[in-house]
């Protein structure tokens, strides 16, 4: 059943999530928001990996141990961003992202 | 697992091992001795940094996940050999006050970046490859921010955990297409097949940013210079010198084997990268006036100077950019050492504190300039071989317009550095910084980093042993 | 054959002189360096009249010629295969001749000094630069090779600087050093020039080779052309610009007048006797390869020398300062020699002006060194040099007085005395060889004899003005020199030249041809009477004659305003046009580039510093960019 | 122990015992001894070699010594020595010796100068005794960078801008030179085989003439920047006039020369044929240089700008005569090289003697000094009359035998320049005269120069050692020339490709 959808569709859909991810990690002023576009992009890839794993090489399963990984890597990823988030809003008062430039040029 | 995988294995183990019993030890200590910690942790790095260097051949665990070989271990005992003199200069920082119950944290967070790297160096395919990265990548967030306290630190933290993860991110995607195109994760596998179809030069591209990003390569750099300045500046120190010498190191391996089909391509990318990357981190530095952020933009010029040898594409060209690193690592933390032994005493960081400094304290000038030297490339310390072998690995790929472009660009990193030379020698201060001796163990760090930036270049022993272990890894 | 070896210590004597009392001349009382200048010199003319009694009359068969003798040589550099500088003293007539000369000169000279100098700061520096000059001065003579003569010929030049700059705090004295160092300087370019190629086409330096009728100079060097001139003629023309430079020969003469600011002992030797000649002498060394290999290049000596008698005859007839009256009469004096060169033939009687001019430079030597140390002794009594001050010397200063009226009429060629004969040579020669030039002689002659009584006239008798102390005769220890050489100017005249110093070595016979002499000695005696009309007793008849001609005289009082061309082309020209900017162009332009590389670095660096805003975004941004450029180029364009 | 090391080996050693001193005076003590025993043994080294020719010794290099450094990159120390190097050698002993006396009195911060400034000096001797390219090189740069502090810290004037601008320019040189010598590396085997470093194996073989034709000129105006090439020049006038007086005299008198030496031993030499082909535009460069500079010492007011300038033009010369490109000419450059090193160093030091008394450096307000200081004066007469070239110093031997080596040529093109270089001559006299004029001699301008007291006699000793110099070579050149003659055959023709009768 899997055949009926092509493989085209994921790819479709996990490179359009790729760039909503990149353009909310670049539009978004809120650190949580960027936070979860950067889930998008890795999302994304996940997507990527599975599906890649699923339709082209069904022997393997490295695609999948891939995306678990990722998907692990990113929860620690995310938590220690929090931490952070939680130092930045006790030093900054503020979440905004744009607060957060006192170092330039 | 057998001994002998052990020791093909044993910087990770050993490590590993460290800094949980670092934890325990921690957990055992009352408030007032945790100082205990530190020659606990500097006793048992010496020991790991010398069962580092025992010998051993190389091997294949994991399946291929996890390949070792002689040359790959050297580079983990550069690695050593560098992390060991951090830990020697953050000694006066560490014992601060308010740093006292925290100092474990800083020992197992930078133990584990280190762990991460050995992975990322040692990796066979690219799913250790990338947990070796995330795990010398996130950690370091944490080591960015940890003067909680500092507003100034929590922002370096932010910044490098977002663009980090951003550019992790990208390399993802990157890897993704390559198993899609490719059908596998295994560098070997890759090596093979790689040809380069439009999808496949994206998403090597893709690769690629995420590599230069950890070389801080223009223009993938803009972190570096903002991070750094935040960072604590032993932590700093370990950023310029320790990561971004892991990142050469395994960029140099994977663009050597696995994309070895499509040199001609990255060839030309390499190229590009490294002409914007030596002008542009000089164009920066030479206007900076705080040494942290000073020495993140040479260290980016720098890290131009190691494409040249990346370029040559051949045994010289690895052997020149492992060399280089090796004078690097030695040549940065002189400088970063007289920079945290000076912000350690009196909390100065900006070039203007240093005006008259020869005049209240020579050693540490004396140090600051040979080691201002030694990155400038100047003889006859060690700098000056480190870049004069990459420019011959460049040579011998026939870029000699490169070669000069990048000579030119020694030419002005001259000049800042000569401008730092100039602060403590020419310039006249009424109020120089007061004269201090730094602890025991920020000397020893110190009057390692003077022998080393002295003795690499001379002897040429190091040279041939790199070289003979090179002809290995390279085809 | 006699050895001449030994003559090879007539230069080093001096120079032995001159290193001592140089060294250690600050040491001792005065007067003893004075003293052994003397005697050095004293040793070297008793070894030059050894050398001329050998060479003329013991080491000669008499009938045959003279041949020029290597008496010694060692090389000093070696050039290239066929080029070696050397050094050593080469015996010929002309050689000989120019050793009796200077040393007598320069001896007569270094007494003199002994009185003259007495009192001055630097006096044991005087003598030093004395014994300086007189080594290079003999050197010069010496030379066996073309490059030795230009080694000694700078050397010459920069004693002369150093005698001319002698009172260093007087501006004046300095700025004549200076002027007449780069004038000369300027010629030896030319003259060096002048070697280069002729050495280049002869593959030789040395002069028994160069001068020699079957060597390669007169051969070869004849054939390529340059602006319808032979190579060899345009490298003698050159060579003749260094002799013109130093003899002051016109244009380049602006220097000598100046020089006059010197001490008169140095003027007398310097730039009356010896020095001045040694342009002359040039010629005369390579005179064989002038006549036979281009004679065009005579033909320039000839007009120069003639040009240059006249011009500097019609300026010293209006200048009122001494000295400068006997400089320019010794201009024109000289002119006279080259003009005899250049109206000369090689070989036979065809080198009557050879030896004439040979002749002449003899006795020129005897009364010009007379006249200028008697002029020292006029300036020694009353302490100016401005004759219109002066007036009724002569019972004053009677030994002065004497010798001085000898050497003028000697000068103005009256018959028995030397000048007559000398003098009379050239204008048979001129006559013989180049009309227009002879009676150009004839005029100079009646000038010549005209501005020597004017300027007699003038300091020993008119009216007596009264002087800040009464005049005083000059001690013994100058006067005797002037006897000598009052002596000799009367004497020399009988030598037997035409005998000794011809162009080929060979004896031949000289007549007196009064056909010529007799109108010669009669323009003379008229310009002595027009001098003795106008002078001898204060008469309002100079002015009245001065406003007749205003302008000539305007434009000869102002020496036809040489001084002020050169001074323009120098000042103006050189300085104001060419240095100025060139100094300007290097800071502004050169360095301004390099200066202007460095901005253009700070200020891109100024520029692009806005990529680093802080934002991690942007950072995001640029690098998402960066990313996607990079896919672009080298996925589409690459 | 290799006579050669030993010129690298005693200036390191003089360093390690300027660490001990306690005070200034043992300071300048032990580098006087240690530069003097360098002097002896530059003299014994000629001495050596010249017996060693005697002996009928005709290796192209003597006393050579040679060992692997980086066996894989095939990099030797490789040290060997033929009559140019050991006549520069001996240049730099007396110029080092004369300007650690010259710098007797600094006081301040007195072991780092004499440290940086024997530095400097140990990297001079080790270019000179260099036979592979990457030490040359390296003691290339090793010469270099001392400059900097010693400008820096005791220059005066505009000294930081100065120090930094000649050290960036002379860097930037230096990465031109890096670029010609990689180049030459990796096309020293043509045929395949071993690459080397090593000039004479280098020499050997020829080097393809398209890279020769890419590499020449980075080589060559790399060294020529340091030669004071038109229009690349700027560095010296700024950097002599700020820097203290020891380090002009080395700057100008040696270092400089680096720049000549390098410019035929490595560019011309190794790379003849591209030579040949391009010698056409630098004989222009530097004809203009020889001229231009002359042209600008007139106008200048500042001795050591005056002094610049005309280095300037000297070295000029010396460039001139290499690219003239026959033994005749060559020989001539480097005995300028030689002479212009002694009489540059007299004269700087000069300056930096009156400089120490009137406290001014501008002709315009000095006069008469003559009287004051007859030593000083009578110096400075002479080293004026060297430079312009009087017969019985060295500048006449030199300027002599490089215009009738550079009149061999007898093309229109050479004859002009030719013609043009010598009329610098006159130009010469003209700024020399002025200067000697306004500065010792005419009326004193300012009174409390009468106070002003003569020569000390370790000045006295740094000025005779220069001035003895001088018209030794002056007086008797030819072994000199005959030394370096020899030595320039096997160079000769492989440059002009053809084989040479010699002189000799």
């Amino acid at each position: 059943m899997t055949g009926t959808i092509p493989l085209m569709y994921f790819l479709v859909i996990s490179t359009l999530m790729f760039f909503i991810g990149i353009y909310g990690f670049l539009t978004r002023r809120n650190l949580i928001t960027m936070l979860m576009s950067i889930e998008l992009i890795l999302n994304s890839v996940n997507i990527n990996f599975v599906a890649f794993n699923k339709y082209l090489y069904p022997q393997h399963l490295s695609g999948h141990f891939f995306s678990l990984i990722v998907i692990a890597v990113a929860a620690a990823e995310a938590a220690v961003a929090i931490a952070i988030i939680i130092n930045i809003y006790r030093n900054f008062k503020s979440i905004d992202v744009d607060k957060v430039d006192q170092m330039r040029y | 697992m057998s001994i002998t995988d052990f020791l093909t294995m044993r910087h990770e183990v050993l490590l590993t091992i460290l800094a949980i019993l670092i934890l325990i030890i921690d957990l055992n200590l009352k408030k007032e001795q945790k100082h205990y910690i530190i020659p606990i942790v500097l006793c048992l790095f010496m020991v790991h940094v010398i069962i580092g260097f025992l010998p051993a051949e190389g091997g294949v665990l994991f399946g291929g996940m996890y390949k070792t070989s002689a040359l790959t271990m050297m580079m983990k005992n550069i690695l050593n050999v560098g992390v060991m003199i951090i830990l020697f200069q953050s000694n006066g920082w560490l014992r601060k006050p308010d740093n006292q119950e925290k100092m474990s944290e800083y020992f197992i967070l930078l133990f584990s970046t280190l762990i991460g790297m050995y992975f990322m160096i040692s990796s066979g395919d690219f799913l250790m490859f990338y947990l070796g990265l995330e795990l010398a990548t996130i950690p370091m967030a944490a080591l960015a921010a940890y003067t909680h306290h500092q507003s100034r630190s929590a922002e370096a933290g932010i910044k490098l955990i977002l663009s980090s993860a951003l550019s992790s991110g990208i390399l993802l995607f990157g890897l993704s297409l390559i198993y899609g195109t490719t059908g596998s994760i295994y560098f070997d596998k890759i090596g093979e097949v790689f040809t380069n179809s439009p999808l496949q030069i994206l998403a090597f591209i893709f690769f690629f940013t995420g590599m230069a990003f950890k070389i801080s390569l223009v223009p993938f750099h803009l972190w570096t210079a903002d991070v750094y300045e935040g960072s604590p500046v032993n932590v700093t120190s370990y950023f310029s010198v320790i990561s971004k010498g892991a990142a050469s190191f395994i960029f140099v391996i994977i663009l050597f084997t696995v994309f070895h089909s499509i040199s001609y391509l990255w060839k030309d990318i390499v190229y590009l990268i490294a002409v914007s990357t030596m002008t542009v981190g000089n164009l920066f530095a030479m206007r900076q006036k705080n040494m942290k952020r000073f020495l993140a933009f040479s260290s980016i010029a720098q890290a131009g100077f190691i494409l040249l040898g990346i370029l040559g594409g051949n045994v010289l060209g690895m052997t020149s950019v492992i060399y280089f690193v090796l004078v690097y690592i030695f040549s940065n933390l002189g400088a970063f050492g007289v920079v945290a032994a000076i912000s350690a005493a009196t909390g100065k960081e900006s070039m203007d504190d240093y005006d008259g400094l020869y005049a209240t304290n020579p050693k540490l000038s004396l140090l600051m300039t040979l080691s201002m030297f030694s990155l400038a490339g100047i003889p006859p310390v060690a700098g000056f071989f480190g870049k004069f072998f990459l420019f011959t690995a460049a040579a011998s790929g026939g870029y000699y317009w490169l070669v000069f472009i990048a000579v030119l660009n020694a030419t002005v990193s001259l000049y800042y550095y000569l401008l730092v030379v100039k602060a403590m020698f020419i310039n006249k201060n009424e109020t120089p910084l007061a004269h201090f001796k730094s602890d025991f163990l920020t000397r020893v760090g110190l009057v390692s980093c003077m022998l080393g930036i002295f003795v690499l270049g001379f002897w040429s022993q190091i040279y041939e042993i790199i070289n003979s272990l090179s002809i290995g890894i390279t085809f | 054959m006699t050895d001449f070896t030994y003559t090879i210590l007539i230069p080093l004597v001096p120079l032995a002189v001159f290193i001592f009392v140089g060294l250690t001349g600050h040491k001792m009382k005065p007067i003893v360096s004075g003293l052994i200048g003397t005697a050095g010199l004293a040793f070297a003319a008793v070894l030059a009249y050894i050398t001329a009694f050998n060479y003329f009359w013991i080491g000669h068969t008499a009938g045959t010629g003279y041949t020029s003798i290597k008496a010694f040589e060692i090389s000093w550099l070696h050039l290239t295969e066929h080029l070696t500088i050397k050094l050593g003293s080469l015996i010929d007539p002309i050689s000989v001749m120019m050793l009796v000369v200077i040393t007598t000169v320069s001896l007569m000279v270094h007494i003199y000094s002994i009185g003259y100098m007495k009192g001055e700061r630097g006096y044991h520096r005087f003598f030093a630069f004395l014994s300086l000059f007189s080594f290079s001065m003999l050197g010069l003579v010496l030379a066996t090779n073309i490059f030795q003569m230009y080694i000694f010929w700078e050397l010459v030049g920069v004693s002369s600087f150093l005698l001319i700059g002698f009172y260093y705090e007087k501006p004046s004295a300095v700025a004549a050093s200076k002027k007449a160092f780069i004038v000369t300087r300027f010629a030896d370019l030319g003259f060096l020039i002048g070697i280069l190629m002729l050495s280049f086409n002869t593959n030789t330096f040395d002069f028994q080779t160069l001068v020699s009728p079957t060597g390669p100079a007169i051969t070869q060097a004849g054939g390529a052309a340059f602006m319808g001139l032979s190579v060899l003629s345009w490298s003698l023309i050159f060579i003749f610009m260094g002799g013109a430079g130093k003899s002051a020969m016109f244009p380049l003469h602006i220097w000598l007048p100046d020089a006059m600011e010197g001490p008169t002992p140095v003027s007398a030797l310097i730039h009356a006797a010896t020095m001045v000649v040694a342009g002359v002498y040039l010629v005369a060394r390579l005179f064989p390869v002038y006549a036979l290999g281009a004679p065009d290049a005579l033909h320039v000596v000839a007009w120069v020398g003639g040009i240059s008698s006249l011009f500097a005859a019609v300026i010293a007839c209006t200048q009122t300062d001494i000295k400068r009256v006997l400089a320019y009469s010794t201009m024109s004096q000289i002119g006279y020699m080259m003009l005899a060169l250049g109206v000369s033939g090689f070989g036979g009687h065809e080198g009557l002006g050879f030896m004439a001019s040979n002749f002449h430079l003899f006795t020129h030597a005897m009364f010009k060194a007379l006249l200028f140390l008697g002029a020292g002794a006029v300036i020694h009594a009353v302490h100016s040099n401005d004759m219109s001050g002066m007036g009724n010397l002569r019972k004053y200063l009677p030994v002065t007085h004497a010798t001085f009226l000898i050497a003028c009429i000697t000068i103005a060629g009256i018959p028995p005395l030397s000048g007559f004969f000398s003098k009379d040579e050239i204008l048979v020669a001129a006559f013989e060889g180049n009309k227009a030039l002879f009676f150009i002689e004839y005029a100079v002659a009646g000038l010549t004899a005209f501005y020597m009584f004017r300027l007699y006239y003038s300091i020993f008798w008119g009216k007596e003005t009264h002087y800040h102390h009464t005049p005083h005769e000059a001690p013994l220890v100058m006067t005797i020199p002037l006897m000598i050489l009052a002596f000799g100017s009367i004497f020399a005249g009988f030598l037997p030249f035409h005998n000794l110093v011809t162009s080929d070595g060979l004896p031949f016979e000289t007549p007196t041809e009064w056909s010529i002499a007799i109108p010669s000695v009669l323009i003379a005696l008229l310009g002595i009477g027009v001098a003795t009309f106008m002078y001898r007793k204060v008469t309002g008849v100079p002015d009245k004659i001065a406003g007749a001609f205003s302008h000539l005289y305007k434009w000869s009082y102002h020496k036809f305003y040489m001084d002020e061309v050169y001074l323009f082309v120098t000042k103006k020209v050189i300085f104001n046009l060419i240095s100025r900017p060139v100094a300007w162009f290097d800071r502004h332009v050169v360095d301004g580039t390099m200066n202007g590389i460095a901005g253009i670095t700070q200020f891109a660096s100024v520029k692009i510093k806005g990529f680093q805003s802080g934002r991690v975004q942007q950072y995001a941004f640029v690098f998402v960019t960066g990313a996607i450029a990079l896919v672009l180029i080298f996925v589409y364009l690459w | 122990m290799n006579i050669l090391s030993l010129f690298v080996l005693i200036p390191v050693l003089t360093i390690v015992g300027i660490l001990f001193t306690k005070d200034y005076k043992q300071t300048r003590v032990v580098s006087a001894i240690g530069m003097g025993i360098q002097l002896v043994l530059a003299g014994l080294l000629i001495y050596l070699y010249l017996a060693e020719r005697n002996a009928g010794n005709t290796a192209a290099m003597l006393f050579t010594y040679d060992t692997v450094w980086f066996p894989t990159l095939n990099i030797h120390y490789s040290v060997g020595v033929d009559g140019i190097s050991v006549a520069m050698i001996g240049l730099t002993a007396i110029v080092v010796f004369a300007g650690i006396f010259a710098s007797w009195m600094v006081t301040f911060l007195s072991r780092e100068f004499f440290i940086s400034l024997i530095l400097l000096s140990s990297g001079v001797f080790g270019f000179f005794i260099s036979l592979d390219l990457f030490t040359m090189f390296l003691f290339y740069e090793v010469a270099v960078i001392p400059m900097y502090l010693l400008i820096g810290i005791w220059g005066s004037g505009p000294k930081e801008y100065s120090a930094m601008k000649l050290t960036l320019m002379l860097m930037a040189g230096s990465a031109l030179i890096l670029v010609g010598l990689l180049g030459i590396y990796f096309n020293s085997a043509p045929g395949g085989g071993q690459l080397t470093w090593n000039i004479q194996q280098i020499a050997r073989i020829q080097i393809p003439i398209q890279m020769q034709r890419f590499l020449f000129p980075f080589t060559f105006i790399g060294f020529g920047i340091l030669g004071a090439l038109f229009p690349f020049h700027t560095w010296s006038p700024d950097g002599h006039a700020s820097a203290p007086t020891a380090v002009s005299m080395l700057h100008a008198g040696v270092l400089m020369k680096l720049g000549g030496y390098g410019a035929f031993r490595v560019a011309m030499y190794l790379m003849p044929e591209a030579a040949q082909e391009q010698a056409w535009i630098f004989i222009i460069l530097t004809s203009i240089s020889v001229v231009y500079g002359a042209f600008g010492a007139i106008w200048q007011k500042d001795l050591k700008y005056i002094n610049a300038y005309s280095s300037v033009s000297h070295c000029g010369l010396v460039l001139f005569a290499v690219l003239m490109m026959n033994q005749t000419a060559m020989n001539g450059a480097v005995i300028q090289m030689i002479s212009h090193g002694l009489m540059t160093a007299l004269f700087f030091a000069l300056i930096g003697m009156i400089y120490g008394r009137t406290h001014t450096r501008m002709i315009n307000e000095m006069g008469g000094l003559m009287k004051v200081m007859p030593f000083l004066g009578v110096a400075w007469v002479i080293g004026g009359l060297a430079s312009l070239g009087l017969p019985g110093l060295s500048g006449f031997v030199a300027e002599m035998t490089v215009f009738v080596g550079a009149f061999q040529h007898t093309d229109v093109f050479h004859r002009t320049v030719t013609i043009l270089a010598t009329s610098s001559i006159v130009v010469t006299a003209v700024y020399i005269l002025r200067v000697v004029g306004a500065l010792l001699f005419g009326p004193i301008k300012d009174d409390h120069f009468l106070q002003l007291d003569d020569a000390k006699w370790y000045e006295r000793f740094s000025t005779i050692t220069l001035i003895v110099s001088i018209a030794a070579i002056g007086l008797a050149p030819l072994w000199l020339s005959d030394m370096i003659g020899s030595s320039l055959v096997p160079m000769v023709e492989k440059i002009t490709g053809m084989s040479i009768a010699g002189l000799f």
